[in-house]
């Protein structure tokens, strides 16, 4: 009767959410999982970083390799803001809050992605 | 009179940790500090660049575990009120000062080490010494 | 070593390209395919009108429909606009052109929503 | 002198396309029509409209698919230049003059039959007759 095409597609985003110290002892655990998590096919990342109590600059070269290839990807990153203020202006010092997009949870930053 | 801690510890990434809580216990001691959180955490952060670039760049490709250690020592003082660290290394001379900052128009998977310690304290210095550096950071406290 | 949790959700996207009319007798039948679609999880919707050579209004009665329940869920409609520049002008006079979002094709819809 | 076709069709929602291809037929007799497609399509769509609203208003509920018919009547004339539909239903008289136009501040999933036959045409009209209602669709073809 009528003459359609009908094609699913899914859009994998993951939410990873560090609850301890993203320093240069555990960026590279961090970084090996994020990049199996690229590699499997999720192209969307949430990093929360709303619990995580410390960050070095080895765990922003995380973040940073992160973005670059999610949209490699065709995807994106999407930041929930460290609930720790000095984390968060740390952010803002380096202009890492000029890049990135944040949202205010990652419920928020999923909810982004749909309504696109 | 200062309050002094000292640290003795191997130049491994997995020892950097204890440097950030002597930084915390030391700051401590100091009563009364207004918004004691963020100055600790930068104190941190300033901390565990230098400690970090001592392990991953003065120690790089070295052999001698033995000789490889970050000596610390953390004193507050009360006039004027600040909190001052020493790190200690064995490795090669080392220059922060000629380290350009990094562009801050994109973001880059590295090059903020020195940039941020140097931009969170009041102070940083790398003298040379018979056996190796001494850092220097310096943290007044209002 | 380190505290972290990581979540994977999927953002379930379908593409709907009818290629012959949509009209008050058709128009059924692709409500009940939209219907079932969103009723099966899917939040997202490329409606790809690009090859459709006719549409009236209940044809656009269904682009309603999708777009009000994809919203409901979440999620949301691009269109990809009809080819056939009379159908196009028909969007614009009813000013569902203001109201659906457009896309030059599938894949770019897909990709408005993965680099959100 | 007009060139004329008819249609006797069951008043079913699956028969509707056969006017629009009559419409489409139709037209194709006017030679050199600028942007003829999309005239066609406008008229093909204000035709469709008017038809379906007979099945579905006109006709709803009817027990006797019999008299359950649309009798199309289309003309294209030379001078002035333009097609005229005459669809003939056994439905309830209907005034489409007194339907208001759909908001357009959102879209809706209803209401636009009316308006788009009335905007895409250049002359919408139902009169009464004996037996029924005659639907007149012009649109005049520059
Ligand atoms: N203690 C050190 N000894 C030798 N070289 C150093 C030392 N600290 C920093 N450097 C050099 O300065 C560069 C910049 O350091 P830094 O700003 O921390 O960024 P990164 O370590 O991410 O490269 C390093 O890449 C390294 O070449
Ligand atoms: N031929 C008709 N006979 C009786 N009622 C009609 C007829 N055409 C339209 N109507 C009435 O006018 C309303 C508006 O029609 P229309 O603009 O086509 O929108 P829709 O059919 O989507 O409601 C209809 O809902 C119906 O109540």
């Amino acid at each position: 009767m009528m003459d359609l095409t009908v094609d699913e597609h899914l859009i994998r985003a993951a939410v990873i959410a560090p609850k301890s110290a993203i320093d240069a002892f555990s960026a590279p655990a961090l970084r090996e999982r994020i990049t199996n998590l690229l590699d499997s096919g999720v192209t969307n990342l949430v990093l929360d970083l709303s619990s995580t109590p410390f960050m070095d600059s080895a765990g922003m070269s995380v973040l940073v390799m992160a973005l670059k290839r999610s949209r490699m990807a065709g995807g994106n990153v999407r930041m929930v803001a460290p609930k720790i203020e000095a984390a968060n202006r740390i952010l803002k010092l380096t202009r890492f809050d000029q890049v990135f997009e944040f949202s205010a949870s990652a419920e928020e930053a999923l909810a982004v992605w749909r309504k696109a | 009179m200062a309050e002094v801690m000292k640290l003795d510890l191997p130049g491994s990434l997995s020892q950097v940790a204890h440097l950030r809580e002597a930084v915390a216990d030391t700051l401590r001691m100091l009563k009364g500090v207004e918004d004691a959180e963020s100055i600790c955490y930068n104190v941190q952060l300033a901390a565990q660049e230098i400690a970090v670039n001592i392990v991953e760049h003065a120690y790089k490709g070295g052999r001698d575990p033995e000789r490889q250690r970050i000596r610390a020592t953390l004193s507050v003082f009360q006039r004027p009120r600040r909190i001052e660290i020493e790190l200690r290394d064995s490795g090669a001379p080392f220059n922060p000062a000629a380290m350009p900052d990094p562009a801050l128009d994109d973001v880059h998977e590295g090059g903020y080490g020195v940039f941020l310690a140097r931009t969170l304290l009041d102070e940083l210095a790398c003298e040379r010494e018979s056996s190796g550096n001494c850092w220097r950071l310096i943290k007044n406290i209002p």
